[in-house]
C-alpha cells in the first residue's frame, strides 16, 4: 500500500489543502492555544457559544497535513453541536486514535473523520491528528471548571 | 520445579572455566548473569532499528520507539502498576533514590522534619539521605536490628511521628538476606501523611513485586540484579506525587516548549527522562522480564529455598563458621554472609575465588552495618536460578583449603 | 581515502530493506550506528566477563573492572586530558549539563551572576541553565547569529564581563551544521574568570577533539554519536575543578566511608559515578573509539567535506529548497537542514521516509533556533562515513515525489 | 601457579601472622589514620621523631594478610631512617606496585619488601599493599606542610 492510500488520502489532502472555519474570531467567548512539543505545531482555537451551542469555531493554526486536516473536519463536525455532544464526539475520535484493538467508525455525518484512522498505523503523527481534539477538550473543560475565561485564554 | 540444567544453557558465560576451574557463580547478589535471550535483544536493536526514539517520523524510529515503550507496559505489569507513565528509567537504584531526594524531598521537607531508615540500608539509600540532611537540616533515624539480624519494629511508634516525612526501607537486605515485612511500617507512615519509598533492588530478584500490596509511594530498583542489561533502573512513583515533582535531570525529550527565556515541561514520564535514553538496554529490560515471568516466581521461590536451606546446613558443618543473617529459611532470600574465624574476608574470598567460586568479600557497601557487627566486612555467597547443591559443595570444599593456605590469626 | 564499500560492510543494520527499498539512513545526527565490533564487545561482556566492578575479588570482577578503566583511559587518550580520572562517565551529554549545572554552578553563582550561551544551542546546554536561572536569580545571555548562520561575535566584548561565571557554547550545531571558532570566547572568558564548557556532542562525530587546544574546563559528549552504544556518555572537567566540587549523585561506589551520621567520598573519578555503571557499554565505547582512530579523522573529514559539497549541491537544484547553514564546506560538518517551501517538514520526511530514507523532521532539539529562524522545523540529512553519493542520489529522488503526493501549500 | 607461590607467600604470611611493631606510640610525634574505602581496612600510624629521624614506628591495624604484612614491612623499613630517606622507599615501593612496565627489585636490606611485588597479579589488592604506605607519605607531608601535629592528628 503506497502512502496515498493509507496515510495522504484525498479527503485528508483536501483539508489540508482548504481547512474549513480557518481564521480567528474577534469576539470569541472563548479561546485556546494548543501545542504538539514533538513536532512544534501550533495552533489557536476560537469558539463562540450561544448558552450551551457552538454557534461558531475557527482554528489558527501552523502544522503539518494532518494536523491542519484533523483541526479543519474538527470544526466542521462541532459546529453547530452542544459543548456536551461536541465532547461525544472529540471521545469517540480520541478512541479511534488510540484504541488499539477496536476499530471505530463514524457514521454518515462525520464521514471525513474515518479518513484519518490511517494515522493509526503512523503512532508518532497520531499526536498530530489530535492536537485540535484535545485542544478542543481542555477549551471546554477549563470553561466549565472555572467559568474564568480570561485565565483560560491566557494559558 | 524448576530445571537449573536448561536454565544454565540459556546463560553462556556459566560454559566456562575460571582459574581452570568450573565457574561457579555466587555473586548474584552484586549482579545477576545474562540469559541469551537478553545479549541477543540488545544486539538485534542494534543490528535491525536502531535510532534515537520519540521524535523520529522515519520506521526505525518508530519500532524503537515502541520497543522502548513496550518496555515500560511490561514494567508496569510486572509491579502492579497503575499506569505506564508511573514508570520513570533511570541508570540504577542509587540514581532513582537520588531523584526523590533532589525532586520529592528538597522541595517538600524542612529543618526538624525526619528522615527514617533502617540500620540495614545500602550505601545508595544512605548517603543520598545523609547529604540532604546536611543540606536541609532534616534529621535521620533508623530503626534497629534485633538480635537475629531482622527489623526490631517494638519502638516503632517512637521512631514515626509527624515529624516523619520520607520512611525509606529496603525489602531484602543485600547483606543479612532478610526479607523484610513492611506492613507496619507503610501503616503508621502513612497514617502520619510520610512517604514511603521502597528499596526493591535485592528484593526483586527473589519475590513478586506488587506496589499496591506494599502500599509504598516510591519504589525502585534496577534491571541488572533480574536477568536484565546494566545501565536501567526505574523509578515507580504514584502518578499525582510524580505530577507534583519538578524535572529532575532537564533538557532534550523531557521539555513541552523551550524559549530564550522560559520553559515548559513535557508529561509523564517523560519530564523525568532527559536527553537520548540507554535505548538498547531498556529495551533489553523487558527480554530479562518475559524470561522470569516464564520461569514463574513461585519455582523461583521454591529452588531458593531448597538451596538456599541445602548451603545452611553445610557451611554450618564447617569449622569456626559465624553467619550474619538468620540460619533458617523463613522469610529470607538467597544471599548468605559469613566468615570464618581468624581469617580476613578478603583473603578468604581469595583463597575461594582460587578455585572458579566467584562470591563477593568486603562490606557489600554497608560499612555502617558492618560497624554495627564489629567486622570489617564479610563473605557473601548469593544464589540463583541457574545455581545447584554442586556449587554449594565446591563452595565448602574451598573453605576447608582456606586455613591451609592462610593459618589462622587471632582476632588483633 | 576512506573505503565505504568496506566500512559499510562493518555495519549489520544497513544491509537491510526498509518499507521495501534499501536502508538508506542520514539520521546520525541523532545517533549512528553501530559496528560490530561494537556489538560484539557488548555480547562478549555478558557472555565471558560479566560482573559488577570496583568491590570484586574474583576474576570476572576484576576483568570488568579493568575493561571498564580501560575506557576511561582511551577517553583520556581521545581528548588529550591530562589525566583519566579527568573523565567521569554519565549517561548521556545531558547528564554531564546537569552535573556541571548541579555541582558546579548551584555552588558557585550567586543572583546577578551571568551564563553566556549561544542562540545555536541544544535544548540539552539550554533547559538546564535555565532552571538554574529561575533558582539562583542569574542572568542568561547569548551569542547572536549572523545571517550565514554564524556566531556573531561582533559585540563579545559586551556579553563576556567580569559578571559571566560559565560559558556554556557548542562545538559544532546538530541543526546549521556549523563548526565554532571558540578561541575569542575562551580567552575572553578566561580573561574575567569564567569557566567554559564545550558541548562537543555534535562535534566529536566530525572532527578530533583535543581539550587542550580548545583551551576549555569542561566538555561533555556521547558515546552513541560516534559509532557507540547508548546510555554512555562523558564529563571531562580539568582536575582541579572536578576536586572542588561536590559530588552529583551520591550512593555506592562513591564514597570513603559511611557512618550513621555522617560520611566521607571516594577520590575522583569515583566520586562522580554513583551506584553501579552501565559496565557493559563503557566497556564497549573504548571499541568505537579504536574503530574511530583505526579510520582516522583525516579521512573522515575528508570523506565527509567531499560527501557535503556533493549533497549541497544535488541538493541546490531542487526546486523551492530553502537551506538552514552555509551552502558551502567552510568550518561545517556534515549535517544538512533545509526544508522545500509550502511542505511541512513532518511531512516531508513521511515522504522521504517511504522510500527507504531514514532523515529527521522538526526542531532537532532547538526550539527557540526554530522561532529565531521562523519556521516550525526542518528536515535534517545528517551524512556519516558510511554513507555514499548513491544516498544521496536516493534523497534527492524522494524530494522531487513530495510535491506530487503532497501538492503545495501556501504559506499560511 | 599456586595462590601460595603468587600472593601468599611464605614471607607475607610470617609478617602477617607476627607483624613487627605493632601497637600504639602514646607519646607519638605523628599519627594518621589510614582507609581503604573498598575493603574497609583501617590502620592507625604513630611516629616518634628525634628531629627528621623516624625514632620509633608503630602500627595499630585490621586488615587483611596484604595489608598487614605490608604495614609490618614498612615500619622495618623505615624505622631509624630520616623522613626523607623513608619517602624514598615509600616512593619506590608504590613504583614497584603500579608501574606496569618496570620492575624494581629492593636490595637486601629490604629484601621481604620483594616478596609482596606477587600482589601486582591482583589489581583489587594492590590498594591493600599500598595502605601503609600512603598512609606514611601522608603523615609526614602533612608534617612539613602544616607543621601542625595536632591538627594532623585529628584528620
Ligand atoms: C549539540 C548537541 N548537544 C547535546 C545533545 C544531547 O545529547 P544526548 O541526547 O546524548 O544527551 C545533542 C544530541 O542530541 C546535540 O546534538
Ligand atoms: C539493597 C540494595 N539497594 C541498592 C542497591 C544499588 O543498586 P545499583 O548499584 O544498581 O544502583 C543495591 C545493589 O547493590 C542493593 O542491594
Amino acid at each position: 500500500m503506497s502512502l496515498q492510500d493509507e496515510l495522504y488520502k484525498e479527503t485528508i489532502l483536501d483539508h489540508y489543502h482548504c481547512p474549513r472555519n480557518f481564521g480567528s474570531i474577534n469576539s470569541a467567548s472563548l479561546k485556546l492555544e494548543g501545542l504538539n512539543p514533538l513536532c512544534g505545531d501550533e495552533l489557536t482555537l476560537y469558539l463562540k457559544l450561544n448558552n450551551d451551542i457552538i454557534e461558531d469555531i475557527k482554528v489558527e493554526a501552523k502544522g503539518c497535513s494532518i494536523s491542519t486536516a484533523s483541526s479543519s473536519m474538527m470544526t466542521e463536525a462541532v459546529k453547530g453541536l452542544s459543548l456536551d455532544k461536541a465532547i461525544n464526539i472529540a471521545s469517540e475520535f480520541k478512541q479511534m486514535m488510540l484504541n488499539k484493538n477496536e476499530i471505530t467508525v463514524f457514521d454518515e455525518t462525520n464521514d471525513d473523520l474515518n479518513a484519518l484512522a490511517g494515522v493509526k498505523k503512523y503512532p508518532v503523527r497520531i499526536k498530530c491528528a489530535l492536537l485540535a481534539w484535545n485542544t478542543l477538550l481542555q477549551c471546554i473543560e477549563g470553561n466549565n471548571t472555572e467559568n474564568d475565561n480570561l485565565k483560560n485564554s491566557k494559558e | 520445579m524448576l530445571d537449573v540444567k536448561k536454565i544454565k544453557a540459556d546463560f553462556p558465560i556459566l560454559n566456562q572455566n575460571v582459574n581452570g576451574k568450573r565457574l561457579v557463580y555466587l555473586d548474584n547478589a552484586a549482579t545477576t548473569q545474562k540469559p541469551n535471550c537478553v545479549i541477543e535483544a540488545i544486539s538485534d536493536y542494534y543490528k535491525i532499528y536502531n535510532a534515537n526514539i520519540h521524535r523520529g517520523i522515519h520506521t526505525l524510529s518508530q519500532k524503537a520507539t515502541q520497543a522502548y515503550e513496550d518496555t515500560r507496559v511490561a514494567t508496569q505489569n510486572f509491579i502492579g502498576a497503575k499506569a505506564s507513565q508511573e514508570i520513570i528509567f533511570t541508570r540504577n537504584t542509587t540514581e532513582s533514590i537520588n531523584l526523590i531526594a533532589y525532586s520529592y524531598a528538597r522541595f517538600n521537607l524542612k529543618p526538624g522534619d525526619e528522615i527514617l531508615l533502617t540500620h540495614m540500608e545500602h550505601h545508595a539509600n544512605l548517603v543520598p539521605w545523609l547529604e540532604l540532611s546536611k543540606e536541609l537540616g532534616v534529621k535521620i533515624k533508623y530503626i534497629p536490628l534485633t538480635a537475629d539480624f531482622r527489623l526490631d519494629l517494638s519502638n516503632l511508634n517512637q521512631l514515626i511521628t509527624d515529624k516523619t516525612k520520607i520512611v525509606s526501607v529496603t525489602l531484602m537486605s543485600n547483606v543479612l538476606g532478610v526479607i523484610n515485612d513492611l506492613t507496619a511500617i507503610t501503616e503508621l507512615a502513612h497514617k502520619f501523611k510520610a512517604i514511603v519509598h521502597v528499596d526493591a533492588a535485592q528484593a526483586v530478584a527473589h519475590m513478586p513485586i506488587d506496589v499496591k500490596k506494599l502500599n509504598c509511594d516510591f519504589l525502585s530498583f534496577s534491571f541488572h540484579k533480574i536477568l536484565g542489561p546494566t545501565g536501567v533502573g526505574i523509578l515507580w512513583g504514584r502518578e499525582a506525587l510524580l505530577d507534583s515533582m519538578p524535572p529532575f535531570l532537564t533538557g532534550g525529550n523531557m521539555i513541552a516548549s523551550v524559549y530564550f527565556d522560559k520553559v515548559t515541561f513535557n508529561e509523564l514520564p517523560y519530564k523525568f527522562e532527559a536527553g537520548t535514553p540507554d535505548i538498547a538496554n531498556v529495551i533489553a529490560a523487558k527480554t530479562a522480564i518475559e524470561y522470569i515471568n516464564n520461569i514463574g516466581y513461585k519455582d523461583i521461590a521454591k529452588h531458593e529455598s531448597k538451596l538456599t536451606a541445602y548451603a545452611l546446613e553445610k557451611l554450618s558443618g564447617q569449622e569456626n563458621i559465624i553467619f550474619y543473617g538468620p540460619v533458617n529459611t523463613i522469610n529470607r532470600g538467597s544471599v548468605i554472609s559469613f566468615n570464618l574465624k581468624g581469617l580476613h574476608p578478603h583473603d578468604l574470598g581469595q583463597v575461594i575465588n582460587e578455585e572458579g567460586v566467584a562470591i563477593r568479600a568486603g562490606h557489600h557497601c554497608c560499612q555502617p552495618l558492618m560497624r554495627l557487627l564489629d567486622i570489617s566486612g564479610t563473605i557473601r555467597a548469593s544464589l540463583y536460578i541457574y545455581n545447584d547443591e554442586d556449587d554449594i559443595d565446591i563452595l565448602v570444599k574451598t573453605l576447608k583449603n582456606a586455613y591451609k593456605v592462610m593459618g589462622h590469626v587471632a582476632s588483633r
